[in-house]
């Protein structure tokens, strides 16, 4: 959450996720720290101030305005973006009402402060993002403040591992990886497997490109990811569980090891959890940069070591998983959701959101697109409420072309089709899917041999090699869509270009494979003319 | 032991319970092409070729690696099934440096076999030439990694059957090809204990023994099922 | 070289028909399989008019109108694509016949030496004429004289549409004629089989 | 098939001690430590994998011997994870690097002309190496930033690439952050 109702006391509230980072939150953070700490000496003297909070916070949605920062007071909270170190002494100034100038006049600041009333906060449902932007997610003590582990705690004492399934089955929560499967029913598929030993993984191998979604849960509320695997754990009889995460990821590595240490120390994991018989060890395990890993099978070889290639299912990682046990493999953002559908019931839960997709989705917006960043939203709001409502539409003002969701696995939807509702459905009616949840939107200038031939380069370059289909006819499909990007293509590419993409689509052994041709299918569905207009003279 | 029933093909079909999909086709006296799949190793389901439709499913099965159960109905040889083998069949042919006129495996090649099976008279897709070498540095065998079609059956035997480890695939995607020890000269890996196993499974030329030339290759890949029956059912064939 | 003999015309109804045969980047291993096929060769010449071949005609100029053409070898220089495209134009039904049409096969193989930044024809060159040259070597430059080599060694169907694909390194003399006898009676060969597919 | 393609050089059979170091097993003993801390688990492989880079740069190939023979894995299978992996590097680090990113938000917004420029500029395809070490050209494929894109990522630090409409401009820019100019395109 951005925007926190009116408080007495003012704070501040920084950015210090990795897209924030990158636009300079640290030297910010540190300017902002000294001058706030200077105020309080100088001030010491005379009025004696309160100190001026300064709290480092996860993600505030905004990213393309990074770094971002809030400040909380008895108006409500006031939101920047673009600050530089210089401008830190005349924002404490402005908080501590001893500058001289008003906040509007204020020349370090006025340009940069962003409208929190805009659809693009007001339109936000925060429930997995709830804390973030608001805990700091390096502070345990913070994160217990706001609720975190509340739930767990409640769960072990009140509720059997069946009462927390049947809330999460009646929660109609589907997973948020990619696949929509029903995650009660995953829960339950572990949970009634024969008597012996469990493991619960977290998928945080977030590969889509233009998705980062789990990153800003795991930079930004990482305890109440752990709660609500913990809780997952304790729904299906697990013991033991891994937390895998993209090495690309360092800062959300990071915080996420500080987290467990904190939580074991806190007895909220380790033996007797909340002073039950419960008892969780979770690891992070770093993968070390193959997109494959993101499917399910493949994550498992590689926590244990392997090559990161997939395996034909039956047997499901849910009979036969991490070391032939049953294993539980759910994404972040479903496990975040977890927490708040315990607390507020399944039923209260599904009743947000369309009939098929419960909850909220986090979608990252991203490409072409004036606002730039993340967010949280009920399932079946429309593309365009999304793309133009919220995301303001070309930073140019020029006409959107297309929204492209789902990676490498999904596909470009035109803006002509922007009133379909953002569900697992309906995006794959479109030829596209939900996916993980990036949204990349493209200008009228993006020409969609490219995009299709940009995703078929990444699946080349990702495709594990196990099967031929992948291995070999992205290699084919890659070199059909050069010869269209460089309008020197066939009828007969045409069709081959089509015909492969359905063999490769139909017979890859795994869901990269199977999913590769999407763009290309999805841009041949909505955008034929191009495919059309690059084919060479002579055909 | 209880028996499952199927139908394949229109054909009913009884085997006993555990069976694959693929040993209930031949159960019934079919075939379908296969690659990377031979029995006495770990189906790995990659060469995609055994792929069959399933009644009343979307998803095609690869009969190497599916478990038959009960009252399936199963299709084997349609037309898009057979679309499907012979462009699987052409990517395998461009992917690599096939030549079959001085293979030493001309005659005897499974991939070459699998082309006919396919009526694959011609690949659509251009051949992509890749640099591939040729290691030679064993006293009996050679690798020609030009013919390999990464079916893994010679990592699989060696693990598996030999329990050497010798072999593994290394590299990613089209980039993929097969090492011995921490890539390897094959004849510097100490863990290679030349039974020739790996040579003896290979379905093309890619692994051979140094005094075969042209067409004079004769692969015995039966033996991975004759070694693992013996040790596991203490059977053996004369 | 082969004299039509009209008594023994066994489609006398028929208009005969006019086979060529060609020899782009290849052995000629498959004009000797074809040769192979014996006293065949007899009732070939009854039945059809050869109208173009390396070894069964002198005209030079591929002629127009023709009905069957065989093509032997791969598409390696510019005077192979020149004909390629040419009787494409002038034949009906194109076959490319033997490993070396259907794959570059053999000839192909000089795709396989390319330096960086440099295409097979240039590497080949430069390796034959000037790396293992004694001291005054030159790379071949004749231009009207000898025919320029493509970047690339391609199959015949990547440069032309191909109608019939006979494999075999040489396809076996039964194979041609198995082949051949039904286009004699107007019906399209089937290539199926162990004894007709096979490459190698 | 044998005619075209020498056997590459062959990475001699990897010895056990050959890193200069201050002490002669000082690698070694790192390694060593560091993979009885991680408890001498096969599973663990990636894991030390990460930090035998850590300690090098990169995974020589006695590093590799060593944790396959501590682990107890065939070396077959430690090289075939080493490789499989694209954050693993098994050759040393050039000395500079430069990673451009070709994510869809980054590709949308002109990823592609800012990775030509720098092809162009540091005389290098994609993810290559100057022979001399000096340089590296890298693609990554996302890395979150796409509030900045496009960006690249040059030693570590992150830069939002302006200007990638304007090819002298963008190369003023490049220059500004210390990329040699006019290497030769080879």
């Amino acid at each position: 959450m951005v925007a926190l109702p009116p408080c007495e006391r003012p704070r501040l509230r920084c950015c210090a996720a990795s897209g924030c980072r990158s636009a300079g939150a640290g030297p910010l953070l540190a300017a902002l720290r000294a001058a706030a700490a200077a105020g309080d000496i100088s001030a010491g003297a005379s009025a004696a101030p309160e100190p001026l909070e300064v709290r480092s916070v996860g993600c505030l949605r905004l990213c393309g305005e990074g770094p971002l920062l809030a400040w909380d007071g008895p108006e409500g909270t006031r939101l920047f973006g673009g600050l530089t170190p210089a401008a830190a002494a005349a924002l404490v100034a402005q908080v501590r009402g001893v500058a001289p100038i008003p906040l509007a006049a204020d020349p370090a600041l006025a340009g940069h402060q962003l409208d929190l009333e805009q659809p693009f906060f007001r339109l936000q449902r925060p429930l997995v993002l709830e804390g973030c932007g608001i805990v700091d997610p390096e502070c345990i003590e913070d994160a217990l403040a706001h609720g975190s582990y509340a739930q767990l705690r409640r769960v072990l004492h009140e509720l059997s591992p069946e009462q927390v399934r049947e809330q999460v089955r009646r929660s109609g929560l589907r997973g948020r990886g990619g696949g929509g499967y029903p995650t009660g029913l995953k829960w339950d598929t572990v949970a009634l497997q024969p008597p012996g030993r469990r493991y619960v993984v977290c998928n945080a191998d977030e590969g889509d490109p233009g998705a980062f979604m789990d990153r800003s849960v795991l930079e930004g509320d990482p305890h109440r990811l752990l709660e609500g695997m913990a809780i997952a754990a304790y729904a299906v009889g697990a013991d033991h569980g891994y937390l895998y995460v993209r090495a690309e990821y360092p800062l959300a590595i990071e915080r996420l090891r500080l987290a467990l240490q904190q939580a074991r120390q806190q007895g909220l994991l380790g033996s007797s959890i909340a002073g039950t018989a419960f008892a969780l060890e979770l690891e992070v395990r770093v993968g070390a940069g193959a997109y494959v890993c993101g499917e399910e099978t493949a994550l498992l070889h590689s926590i244990q070591g392997q090559r990161g290639i997939p395996r034909t299912r039956p047997p499901y990682p849910a009979q036969a998983g991490l070391w032939g046990a049953p294993t539980l493999i759910n994404n972040v953002e479903t496990l975040a959701a977890v927490p708040v559908i315990l607390r507020q019931g399944g039923d209260w839960y599904a009743a947000i959101g369309s009939e098929g997709s419960r909850g909220t989705k986090v979608f990252s917006l991203s490409g072409a697109i004036r606002h730039t960043g993340l967010v949280e939203v009920p399932m079946g709001t429309s593309l365009r409420t999304v793309v133009e409502t919220m995301g303001g539409g070309d930073p140019d003002g020029g006409a959107v072309k297309a929204v492209q969701t789902g990676g490498p696995s999904g596909g470009c939807i035109p803006a002509a089709l922007f009133d379909t509702p953002v569900d697992f459905e309906s995006l794959l009616a479109l030829g596209s899917m939900m996916g993980s949840g990036g949204m990349v939107v493209m200008g009228q200038g993006t020409a969609m041999p490219e995009v299709a031939r940009h995703f078929m380069a990444f699946s080349v370059n990702e495709s594990c090699g196990k099967c031929v289909p992948c291995r070999a006819g992205t290699v084919q499909l890659l070199a059909l869509l050069d010869r269209f990007v460089a309008q020197r293509a066939t009828a007969a590419d045409l069709e081959a270009l089509e015909a492969l993409c359905t063999m490769v689509k139909a017979t890859s052994l795994c869901g990269l494979g199977q999913a590769a041709p999407n763009p290309v299918l999805s841009t041949l569905r909505h955008f034929r003319q191009e495919y059309i207009a690059a084919l060479g003279p002579g055909s | 032991m209880s028996v499952i029933t199927l139908q394949v093909d229109g054909r009913d079909v009884a085997v006993p319970a555990g069976s694959t999909l693929l040993q209930a086709i031949r159960a019934a006296g079919l075939s379908v092409p296969t690659l990377c799949d031979l029995e006495g190793l770990e189906p790995v389901g990659a060469c995609r070729l055994c792929l069959v439709e399933l009644e009343g499913s979307q998803r095609l099965l690869p009969a190497c690696a599916s478990e038959a159960s009960e009252g399936q109905v199963i299709r084997t040889d349609t037309a898009q099934l057979q679309g499907y083998r012979r462009m699987a069949v052409e990517l395998f042919f461009a992917e690599g440096n096939h030549v079959c006129a001085f293979c030493v495996a001309n005659g005897t090649c499974e991939l070459q076999d699998v082309a006919v099976a396919v009526g694959m008279d011609h690949s659509r897709f251009p051949y992509q030439y890749p640099q591939r070498a040729v290691d030679a540095s064993h006293p009996r065998f050679s690798l020609d990694h030009n013919r390999c079609i990464l079916c893994t059956r010679c990592v699989r035997v060696c693990d598996q059957i030999e329990g050497a480890h010798v072999w593994d695939v290394a590299e990613r995607g089209s980039d993929c090809r097969i090492v011995a020890g921490l890539d390897q000269h094959w004849g510097e890996v100490d863990a290679c204990t030349s039974c020739g196993k790996c040579v003896d499974v290979c379905p093309t030329g890619a692994l051979y023994a140094k005094e075969d030339t042209t067409a004079e290759k004769h692969p015995h890949p039966e033996r991975a099922g004759q070694l693992r029956r013996a040790r596991e059912q203490r059977q053996w064939t004369p | 070289m082969i004299a039509a003999t009209p008594a023994q015309d066994p489609a006398q109804a028929r208009p005969r028909l006019r086979l060529a045969t060609v020899w782009l980047a290849g052995c000629s291993g498959c004009h000797m399989s074809f040769l192979d096929l014996d006293e065949f060769l007899f009732e070939l010449a009854a039945a059809v008019d050869i109208v173009y071949s390396p070894v069964a005609s002198d005209t030079k100029i591929y002629p127009e109108q023709v009905d069957v053409c065989l093509v032997e070898g791969a598409v390696a220089n510019v005077d192979n694509l020149q004909l390629a495209l040419t009787l494409r134009q002038r034949t009906a039904l194109v076959i490319s016949f033997g490993d070396c049409a259907i794959s570059a096969n053999v000839p192909g193989l000089r795709n396989l030496c390319s330096a960086p930044g440099r295409d097979s024809a240039r590497t080949v060159l430069e390796r034959g004429y000037l790396e293992l040259a004694d001291a005054s070597g030159q790379l071949p430059f004749a231009p009207g004289i000898v025919p320029e080599l493509l970047p690339k060694v391609l199959p015949l169907h990547e440069v032309i549409p191909v109608d019939l694909y006979l494999p075999g390194c040489p396809p076996s003399a039964e194979r041609i004629r198995a082949a051949i006898a039904p286009l004699l009676v107007g019906q399209r060969p089937r290539i199926e089989g162990s004894s007709m597919l096979r490459f190698g | 098939m044998s005619a075209a393609t020498p056997v590459p050089a062959p990475g001699a059979v990897p010895q056990l001690h050959p890193q200069p170091g201050p002490g002669p097993c000082d690698g070694d003993e790192r390694i060593a430590r560091l993979i009885r801390r991680q408890g001498c688990q096969g599973d663990g492989l990636i894991e030390v994998l990460h930090q035998v880079q850590e300690i090098h740069g990169y995974l020589p190939k006695p590093a590799l011997l060593q944790v396959a023979r501590a682990l107890r894995l065939p070396l077959s299978r430690v090289y075939g994870v080493a490789s499989f992996y694209h954050l693993f590097r098994l050759q040393a680090p050039a000395t500079h690097r430069c990673a451009v990113c070709l994510g869809t938000a980054c590709f949308v917004r002109g990823g592609g002309r800012l990775a030509a420029g720098l092809q162009r500029r540091l005389g290098l395809a994609l993810n290559q190496t100057r022979d001399d070490g000096a340089w590296a050209l890298e693609q990554l494929s996302c890395i979150g930033a796409c509030g900045q894109a496009p960006v690249l990522v040059l030693d570590g630090v992150l830069f939002s690439a302006p200007l990638v409409d304007q090819p002298k401009a963008l190369d003023r820019w490049l220059t500004s952050l210390g990329l040699p100019a006019g290497v030769e395109t080879r």
